[in-house]
C-alpha cells in the first residue's frame, strides 16, 4: 500500500441529492483507521475503535456526510498553537499530529465546516479526515454504495478507483 | 549587514509572514530579530507549560527545520531598538545595523502594569504572564518558596489563562477582576456566573468589581494584597495580568503613523510602503467594527503576517479583516467566543440564549438584522467553527433562526445553496 | 416413391460448388466446347453428384416460343404435363432432348423439350410461364420443368460435369452465354432436377454457397407469390433477381447492393448525401432480401451475365476478359484452360456484381 | 377469534459473529424491518414485514444478512399452496382486490426456453464478430413493398416516399414505464442510456417532466385512456407516438396510481390536480372499435405533420393476430404485443396470473399473419412481456419481430430484486416510489451506466450469436424460423410457433 501512497492534490466532493444515509462512509472510515483494517476486529475486536473523520447529518430525506476540505488557505492551521495541524507538501492536504496537539480548541473554534471532532477526555484533537493518505483511495469513496461521496483532481475531474 | 527582508518578532505573525514569503520569492533573503533566546514557541502555550501539560521542547510550533529549510538567518537575544525609517535601517541592541528592503514589524504586545501603591518596594514575588522566561522564573519561585497559594489580578484571557495552570498545578488562587465578570471583553453576566461557580468548586476564589490598591511585602518579597473593598488577602505570589497593550516602543519617534497601535492598510502596509506591520501591535481592519482595531489574538497574528509576507514579497494580497474569537477551557469547561457578545446597546440586537447550569451547558447568539455578529459557546463547542463562517459570509439566518440554539445543529439546517457551496465546494479560501 | 428417389427436394441440402461462365458480349455465338473444358478442369469442386450448363442462342429458328425443358420419372407423369400444356399453350414442337448414351449415369428421367406460344391472353406473359411452371412442379406427380425461357436451355443431372457434358451433348451447341456448374452437396441425391443450373423464364443461375438467411429471404418472397418448391438456395437467388430486376426494375448493379448490401459504417462513410440516403433506403426496405451467409453466383439471362460475392467474399469469384469475351469463374485456372492470354484478371470485390452486357 | 394477519413469507437470517451494529439495514429499510437495541446491544428483525426485497443484504457491510424464502409453510397440500392460502388470509382481513405488482411469476410454459438456436460447421463458415462487422441496426416505421428508382444522368434517385422511421443501434428498447409508476431518477437513468446507446425510451402514460427534455429526441411518448400529460407540445417533443390499448400484465384492466402518490412534479407532468387519484380508464371512451383507432391514428399524425411514426401496443390475447392486423390497416408504423409475463406497477393479481398469452405464440402468431396478408412491411413489430436475455431477443426477432421492449430486465439492471411490491410506494432501490428519502437511492448517473451497460452485453451477446449463425446482419435473422429449433415441444407448438423439432435438418 505504502508505494500507492497518492501524492497528487485531490478532494473529496458531497453530492448530498444522492447521500442514502446509511453511514457506510463512517463505518469504513472506521475500518481504514483502525490497527487491523479488518471490519469485524475494528468493531467487534480488542483495539481501540478509531473515531471517523466524518460528520453525518440528516433530517427527514436531507443527508450528507462532511469530512475535511482541506481548504486551501484553511483556518485551523492558522489558528493551530502547537503546529499539530499542518500541510503536507506533497498532497497540498491538511493534516494533524496527534502528538504535538494539546486541546486547546482553536482549529474547532475556526473550522467553518465544523469538521474536527474533539475528544475532551484526552484533550485532543479525536479525529479529523486525512483522506485516508495511507490508503491508495479513500475509504468513504469508495464505498459510498450510491456514489454521493466522489473524489476530484486539483481541476475538479472526477478520479475513479482503477 | 544586509537583507532583503527583516522581521522584528519571531512569534506567530513573523513565522506566518516568512511562509508566504517564500510561497512567492524563494531566494530573497530573511532575517528575523528576536529578543527573546529561544529559536520558536508558541506563546499561548506557556500556561500550558505553567500547567506541566507540555514540555519546553513540545512549545515549538515550528521547528529549527523550518527556519533551515526557508533558509532564514535568525538573530536572537537582540532588540529592535530603533526604525531609521529614512535609510531603509534599524538599529539592534548593541549598536549593529540591519539594512533592509522591506520591513514587518510584529513586535507584539506588552504587559499593561496598573499603578499599585508599594509596588516600587516589592523586589520578588510579583510577575507579569506573556513570556517564557518569566514562566520559568514563576516555577522556579513557586518551587522555591512552596507557594500553595496565588493571587492574580486580572481576569482578562492572560489572567484566566495563567489560573488555569496555576490551578493543573494544584494551586489555590484568587483572582481580583476590576469588572463586574471574568472575561470582560467575551463574556457576559450569565457565562461569567457559570465558570465562577466552576471555578469556585476548584478552590478558585473570583472577586469582581474590586482591585489592587496597595501592596506590602517583607524582606522585600510581596506579603499582602489590600483591595479597593478594604479586604486584605495576605499572599507570597502575585501575578499582574491586565491585560496586554501594543508594543511600540521600536517605532516611538519614527514617522510610522500609530494610534492605539501600528496603523495598516487592507495589505498591512504602514504609511511607510516598504514597512509593515502585523500582529498584536496592529491596529488593521476589523471585520465585525466598522473601524480599524487592534485584535491581540493568534489567527489574527497568523493571518496578518501572512498577508503581510505575500504583499512584502510583492503578490498582491488583501486582508479582509478578522473579528475576535477566543477559546479557552477552564476547569474542564471549554468555552468558545465570537464576535460581539455582549452590546452595549442590547435594543439594538437580537439575542438568542439557552444554558443548563448543572452542565456549564451555555450558548447565546447576537443577532443584528437576522445576521450572526456574536455567540458565547459554553460546555459544548463541538461545531462551533461553523459559527464563525456564519458570521464571515453575514448570512442571514431568518430562515433557520429557531435552528440555531438546537443541539443538532449542522451545515443541514443552512439554506441548500449556501450549503452546496460547503458540501462541493474547495473549502475556505481568503 | 418421390422421396426415396428424391429426398432433396424436402431438404435444403448444403453444398460447395465450382461455378464458370463466358459470354460474347457482341452476341456472337460459340460452340460448348469452351465452358465444358471450363468446367471440367474443376471437378475437385464437385463429388459427381450433380452438375449442369446452360446456353443462351441455341434455339435461334425457334426463339420466339417458349422452351420448356421437362424430365419425367414415368411415361403417366409425361401423358398427364402434356395434356396440360395442350390445354394451356399451342404446342409448336416436341421432341426428345438428345443425348449420348453414359454407362455411369444412374436414375435418368425421360427428358423432353416442347417449345411453346401462348395462345390465351394473358396480362404478363411471364407471370403466366411463372404460374404454369410452379403449377406443373407442384402438382403433377414425377414431372418437373428444369428450363422454361425463349431462345435458351439448360441440362442438368446428378453426374460429374463432363459425364452430364458428354450425355447433353454440350459440344455440339452453340451459343453467347455459357454457364456451367459443378456440385458437392453434403449428402447423397439422387434427383437430376437437384442438379444445377436453376431456370425459370430466361434466368438461370449457379451458385456456390449456403444462405444463412435462407429463412427471411423464402418468407420474404411468398409476399409476393413465390414458392419456394425445391427448398435450394439457388432457387431462392433467382426468384430474387426475377422480383428485383424483372419485377421492380432495378438495374444490377443496384440489385448488388440489396442482395450483398454494403454496411452501415461503409454506408456512413459516403461523403454524397444522396448516395448515402439512397443506399439506406435501400436496406430499409430491402433488408429482407439481403442474402446473408457465404456465395458466389452467376446469373444470367438473355441480355447479360452478372457475377456476385456475398457482402465479405466468403466464397471465391474471379473475373477476366478477353476482347468481346468476359468470364466468371471459381477459380482462375478454369479461365485459363480456355483462353490462356487474357486482357484483364482480376478478384471482384465482396458485394460488387460483375456484369456482362450484350453490347 | 384469533385473526391471522399474514402469511410470513421471508425469514431474515442474521449471523450475530459479523453484525457490527452499524444499524445500516434499521435505517434503510422501509419496510421497517430492523430494530436496534441499545440495552441489549443487538439488532432483530420482524420477518413478518420483510418483502423479500434484499436491500439491507445489499447494504450490509459485513454481509452478515440473508433473506431467506418460505419460513412458515402450511402442511404439504398438492393443491394449496402458501401464496394462494396467503391470498385468501388477506382477501378475509381487508375484502378487497389482492394486488401485486411486477410481472406473472406462475409457470405458464416458457417458450424461449424450449427454443434452441443454430450455429454453423464446415458446410458455411461462422463469423467472428471482433473481426468482422456485425449489424444490429434496426429500423421502426412503415416500410413501402418496393421503391420506384429512376435514373438522371447516371445518378440513380429513389422516388417512392419513405414514411418516418425510428432508427435503433439494437433491436432493444426500453418499455413503457411511467413517472409516477417508477421514480423520476429511474426515468432519467433509462432515458440517459436510450440516448448513450442509440435506443428508445417510453414515457408510459406519464407525460414528460421536463427534467427529461433533454432525453425527447429518443423518447418514444405514450397515448393513453387517461391522456394524462397529452398535449400537442408533448407529442412534438418525443420521437414516435404509441397509442397504448392494453399491457400484458392486465389486459383489459385500467391503471390507477393513488392520489398520495401524485406530488406536486407527477401533477404538474401528468396536468392532472396534485394528490387525486390518475386514473385510466380500461377502454379509451373514444375507441370502441377499429375504425376509432384509425380515426385516434390519424389525428396524432396530423398533429405532428406526418413526421413521426405512430404505434399501437396491445396486450396478446386469443385473438392477437387477426387484431394487429386491423391495426396495421388502421395505419400503424408499428404495433406493440406484450405477452402474459409483461410487468407492471400495479394489478390485480388474478388478471395478472390468469389473462393473455405467451408472447413467443404472439408474435409468431402476429408475424405469420401479416406475411399471409402482404402486409407484413407496411409495420414493425414489437415484442415485450418476459425478455430475460439476449438468447430470448434473438428467439423473439427470428419469430418475427422487428425489436423486442425491455422492462424488468431494464429495472433490475437498476436493482429491482423482484419483490413484486411496486404498488406500496416503499421500494427500497428507489425505483417503484415517489418518498423522496428512497428515489435519492437511485443515483440516475449510476443507473444510466447499468442500463447502458445491459444493453451493451445483450447487443454483444446478440451479435456472437448471429455470428454463429453465419449472420452479419440482423435482418437476415428477422423471422428466419429455420435457425430455430424446439425441444420438447408437441406438434400444435412447433405449428404455431412455425418452427421445426430439434433433429431435423433443413
Amino acid at each position: 500500500m505504502g508505494d500507492k501512497k497518492i501524492n497528487k492534490p485531490r478532494r473529496i466532493i458531497i453530492r448530498e441529492e444522492y447521500c442514502m444515509g446509511c453511514r457506510l462512509c463512517e463505518v469504513w472510515c472506521i475500518v481504514a483507521h483502525s490497527k487491523s483494517k479488518d471490519i469485524i476486529k475494528a468493531y467487534k475486536g480488542q483495539e481501540p475503535r478509531p473515531v471517523s473523520g466524518i460528520y453525518f447529518e440528516e433530517r427527514g430525506a436531507i443527508s450528507f456526510t462532511l469530512q475535511c476540505r482541506h481548504c486551501e488557505d484553511a483556518p485551523c492551521l492558522e489558528a493551530c498553537l502547537t503546529g499539530a495541524m499542518y500541510r503536507d507538501k506533497k498532497t497540498g492536504m491538511v493534516l494533524h499530529n496527534k502528538d504535538k496537539c494539546v486541546g486547546c480548541w482553536m482549529c474547532i473554534m475556526a473550522c467553518p465546516y465544523g469538521v474536527i471532532k474533539p475528544d475532551f477526555k484526552e484533550k485532543k484533537v479525536a479525529s479529523k479526515c486525512d483522506l485516508c493518505i495511507e490508503r491508495e483511495f479513500p475509504a468513504c469513496v469508495e464505498h459510498c454504495p450510491n456514489e454521493a461521496i466522489i473524489l476530484v483532481n486539483k481541476k475538479g475531474e472526477r478520479i475513479d478507483k482503477e | 549587514m544586509k537583507t532583503k527582508y527583516l522581521i522584528i518578532g519571531n512569534s506567530v505573525a513573523g513565522v506566518y509572514c516568512i511562509e508566504a514569503i517564500r510561497e512567492v520569492d524563494k531566494r530573497g533573503k530573511i532575517t528575523v530579530v528576536s529578543d527573546e533566546n529561544i529559536i520558536n514557541y508558541s506563546r499561548p502555550l506557556i500556561s500550558y507549560y505553567l500547567g506541566g501539560r507540555v514540555t519546553k521542547e513540545e512549545m515549538a510550533f515550528r521547528d529549527e527545520e523550518f527556519y533551515r529549510e526557508n533558509e532564514v538567518q535568525l538573530i536572537l537575544n537582540r532588540k529592535a531598538v530603533r526604525i531609521l525609517v529614512e535609510e531603509n535601517r534599524i538599529e539592534l541592541s548593541g549598536g549593529e545595523e540591519i539594512e533592509f528592503e522591506k520591513l514587518l514589524i510584529s513586535s507584539g504586545g506588552e504587559p499593561i502594569l496598573p499603578p499599585i501603591e508599594g509596588i516600587e518596594k516589592v523586589k520578588e514575588g510579583v510577575f507579569t504572564f506573556t513570556r517564557l522566561e518569566e514562566v520559568d522564573r514563576l516555577i522556579d519561585y513557586i518551587q522555591a518558596n512552596k507557594i500553595e497559594e496565588v493571587t492574580v489580578l486580572g481576569a482578562g484571557l492572560i489572567g484566566l489563562k495563567c489560573t488555569e495552570g496555576l490551578l493543573e498545578r494544584g494551586l489555590r488562587v484568587n483572582i481580583i477582576e476590576l469588572a463586574d465578570r471574568i472575561l470582560a471583553n467575551t463574556f457576559d453576566q450569565e457565562a461569567s456566573r457559570i465558570l465562577e461557580n466552576a471555578l469556585g468548586r476548584k478552590n478558585c476564589r473570583v472577586r469582581k468589581e474590586d482591585t489592587i490598591v496597595r501592596v506590602e511585602e517583607k524582606k522585600g518579597k510581596i506579603d499582602k494584597v489590600i483591595l479597593r473593598s478594604g479586604e486584605t488577602i495576605p499572599t507570597r505570589l502575585l501575578v499582574i495580568a491586565v491585560g496586554v497593550r501594543p508594543n511600540l516602543g521600536v517605532v516611538k519617534g519614527t514617522s510610522i503613523k500609530c494610534n492605539r497601535g501600528v496603523l495598516v492598510n487592507d495589505f498591512m502596509q504602514t504609511n511607510i510602503k516598504n514597512i509593515y506591520a502585523a500582529g498584536d501591535m496592529t491596529e488593521a481592519k476589523d471585520f465585525l467594527l466598522q473601524r480599524k482595531s487592534v485584535l491581540a489574538i493568534w489567527p489574527t497574528a497568523a493571518r496578518q503576517g501572512k498577508i503581510a509576507g505575500y504583499n512584502m514579497a510583492g503578490k498582491k494580497k488583501k486582508y479582509n479583516g478578522l473579528f475576535i474569537m477566543n477559546s479557552v477551557e477552564l476547569v474542564g469547561v471549554p468555552t468558545i467566543s465570537f464576535g460581539i457578545t455582549n452590546p452595549p446597546d442590547p435594543e439594538n440586537f437580537e439575542i438568542l440564549a439557552r444554558k443548563n447550569e448543572g452542565e456549564n451547558y451555555y450558548r447565546k447568539i447576537v443577532l443584528k438584522d437576522n445576521r450572526i455578529v456574536g455567540a458565547i459557546f459554553m460546555g459544548k463547542i463541538e461545531r462551533a467553527g461553523i459559527f464563525s463562517g456564519l458570521i464571515r459570509d453575514r448570512l442571514d439566518v431568518s430562515s433557520f433562526k429557531d435552528d440555531l440554539l438546537s443541539d443538532d445543529f449542522g451545515l443541514l439546517v443552512l439554506p441548500a445553496e449556501y450549503r452546496k457551496h460547503m458540501v462541493r465546494g474547495e473549502g475556505f479560501t481568503e | 416413391m418421390r422421396k426415396r428417389l428424391i429426398p432433396d427436394i424436402d431438404y435444403r441440402v448444403p453444398s460447395a460448388c465450382g461455378v464458370t461462365g463466358i459470354m460474347n458480349q457482341k452476341g456472337e455465338l460459340f460452340s460448348g466446347e469452351a465452358i465444358y473444358a471450363s468446367i471440367c478442369n474443376m471437378l475437385e469442386r464437385g463429388n459427381g453428384l450433380g452438375s449442369g450448363f446452360v446456353a443462351y442462342g441455341i434455339y435461334p429458328e425457334l426463339k420466339d416460343y417458349w422452351c420448356f425443358h421437362i424430365m419425367y420419372e414415368n411415361e403417366k407423369a409425361k401423358e398427364n404435363t402434356e395434356d396440360y400444356l395442350k390445354r394451356n399453350f399451342g404446342i409448336k414442337h416436341s421432341e426428345p432432348i438428345p443425348t449420348k448414351k453414359v454407362k455411369s449415369l444412374k436414375f435418368i428421367p425421360l427428358l423432353w423439350r416442347y417449345f411453346l406460344g401462348i395462345e390465351k391472353n394473358v396480362e404478363s406473359a411471364e407471370d403466366y410461364i411463372i404460374k404454369v411452371v410452379m403449377d406443373i412442379n407442384k402438382e403433377i406427380e414425377g414431372a418437373f420443368v428444369f428450363s422454361s425461357g425463349k431462345n435458351m436451355g439448360i441440362f442438368k443431372g446428378v453426374g460429374n460435369p463432363d459425364e452430364i457434358g458428354e450425355f447433353f451433348r454440350v459440344p455440339e451447341y452453340k451459343g453467347y452465354i455459357w454457364v456451367s456448374h459443378n456440385r458437392f452437396p453434403t449428402n447423397s441425391v439422387g434427383w437430376w432436377g437437384g442438379a444445377h443450373p436453376f431456370g425459370i423464364l430466361d434466368w438461370s443461375v449457379v451458385h456456390n454457397g449456403e444462405i444463412s438467411s435462407y429463412g427471411v429471404n423464402k418468407r420474404y418472397l411468398e409476399n409476393f407469390g413465390y414458392f419456394c418448391t425445391l427448398s435450394t438456395d439457388t432457387e431462392v437467388i433467382t426468384y430474387l433477381f426475377d422480383l428485383l430486376v424483372r419485377r421492380h426494375k432495378i438495374a444490377f448493379e443496384t440489385v448488388g447492393n440489396i442482395l450483398s448490401a454494403p454496411f452501415w459504417s461503409q454506408i456512413e462513410r459516403i461523403e454524397n448525401k444522396e448516395e448515402r440516403e439512397l443506399l439506406k433506403t435501400l436496406r430499409m426496405v430491402y433488408g429482407p432480401a439481403l442474402v446473408n451467409g457465404p456465395f458466389s453466383v452467376i446469373v444470367a439471362n438473355s441480355s447479360c451475365m452478372v457475377g456476385l460475392n456475398d457482402r465479405i467474399k466468403l466464397r471465391p469469384l474471379v473475373a477476366a476478359t478477353k476482347g468481346d469475351f468476359l468470364y466468371i469463374s471459381s477459380e482462375e485456372a478454369a479461365i485459363k484452360i480456355v483462353s490462356p492470354q487474357l486482357d484483364k484478371v482480376w478478384m471482384p470485390r465482396a458485394g460488387e456484381p460483375t456484369i456482362g452486357k450484350l453490347m | 377469534m384469533a385473526i391471522p394477519k399474514k402469511l410470513r413469507e421471508f425469514d431474515v437470517v442474521r449471523d450475530d459473529e459479523k453484525c457490527i451494529r452499524c444499524e445500516v439495514c434499521c435505517r434503510m429499510c422501509a419496510n421497517d424491518v430492523h430494530s436496534y437495541d441499545a440495552e441489549t446491544d443487538k439488532v432483530s428483525a420482524d420477518s413478518a414485514k420483510c418483502v423479500g426485497c434484499h436491500f439491507c443484504e445489499d447494504v450490509c457491510p459485513t454481509e452478515a444478512l440473508v433473506i431467506k424464502r418460505n419460513k412458515s409453510q402450511i402442511k404439504r397440500n398438492a393443491n394449496w399452496k402458501n401464496d394462494a392460502l396467503g391470498n385468501i388470509i388477506k382477501q378475509a382481513n381487508t375484502g378487497g382486490v389482492v394486488l401485486i405488482g411486477m410481472g406473472n411469476d406462475r409457470p405458464i410454459r416458457d417458450y424461449f426456453g424450449h427454443i434452441v438456436l443454430n450455429a454453423s460447421q464446415v458446410t458455411n463458415p461462422s463469423i467472428d464478430p471482433l473481426r468482422e462487422p456485425m449489424e444490429l441496426k434496426t429500423f421502426i416505421g412503415s416500410k413501402p413493398d418496393r421503391i420506384e428508382l429512376v435514373e438522371k444522368k447516371s445518378k440513380i434517385k429513389n422516388t417512392t416516399e419513405i414514411p418516418p422511421q425510428l432508427e435503433l443501434e439494437t433491436p432493444v428498447l426500453f418499455t413503457a414505464m411511467s413517472f409516477g409508476s417508477i421514480s423520476l431518477n429511474a426515468c432519467k437513468s433509462l432515458a440517459k442510456a436510450a440516448c448513450d446507446f442509440g435506443t428508445y425510451w417510453n414515457t408510459g402514460e406519464g407525460g414528460l417532466h421536463k427534467d427529461l427534455y433533454p432525453y425527447a429526441h429518443r423518447c418514444i411518448v405514450q397515448v393513453a385512456s387517461g391522456r394524462f400529460g397529452v398535449d400537442r407540445e408533448y407529442l412534438k417533443k418525443g420521437a414516435a407516438i404509441e397509442i397504448k390499448i392494453g399491457q400484458g400484465a392486465k389486459p383489459g384492466i385500467g391503471g390507477h396510481l393513488p392520489g398520495e402518490k401524485v406530488s406536486a412534479e407527477i401533477s404538474s407532468t401528468r396536468m392532472i390536480p396534485e394528490g387525486t387519484d390518475a386514473l385510466s380508464p380500461a377502454p379509451h371512451h373514444d375507441i370502441y372499435s377499429i375504425e376509432d383507432l384509425r380515426q385516434l391514428i390519424f389525428a396524432l399524425k396530423e398533429a405532428t405533420d406526418y413526421k413521426k411514426p405512430v404505434g399501437v401496443k396491445i396486450a396478446a390475447v386469443h385473438n392477437v393476430a387477426p387484431i394487429a392486423s386491423g391495426i396495421v390497416r388502421a395505419g400503424a408504423d408499428f404495433v406493440v404485443i406484450d405477452g402474459i409475463r409483461g410487468g407492471t406497477g400495479a394489478a390485480p393479481q388474478i388478471i395478472r396470473d390468469n389473462v393473455g398469452i405467451p408472447i413467443e405464440l404472439a408474435v409468431a402468431a402476429v408475424d405469420q399473419r401479416l406475411r399471409e396478408e402482404g402486409i407484413r412491411h407496411r409495420a414493425s413489430l414489437i415484442a415485450a412481456g418476459g425478455i430475460k436475455s439476449s438468447g430470448d431477443v434473438v428467439k423473439a426477432v427470428a419469430l418475427g419481430a422487428d425489436a423486442v421492449y425491455i422492462g424488468t430486465a431494464a429495472l433490475v439492471a437498476l436493482g429491482c430484486h423482484l419483490c413484486q411490491r411496486c404498488y406500496t410506494g416503499k421500494c427500497n432501490w428507489g425505483i417503484a416510489t415517489q418518498d423522496p428519502y428512497l428515489t435519492k437511492r437511485l443515483n440516475p448517473e449510476i443507473g444510466a451506466k447499468r442500463a447502458y451497460n445491459l444493453l451493451r452485453g445483450w447487443s454483444l451477446e446478440i451479435k456472437e450469436m448471429l455470428g454463429g449463425m453465419g449472420i452479419n446482419a440482423i435482418e437476415s435473422l428477422r423471422g428466419n424460423k429455420e435457425q430455430l429449433r424446439g425441444v420438447g415441444l408437441h406438434e400444435k407448438e412447433l405449428e404455431l410457433l412455425g418452427i421445426k423439432h430439434a433433429g431435423e435438418a433443413w
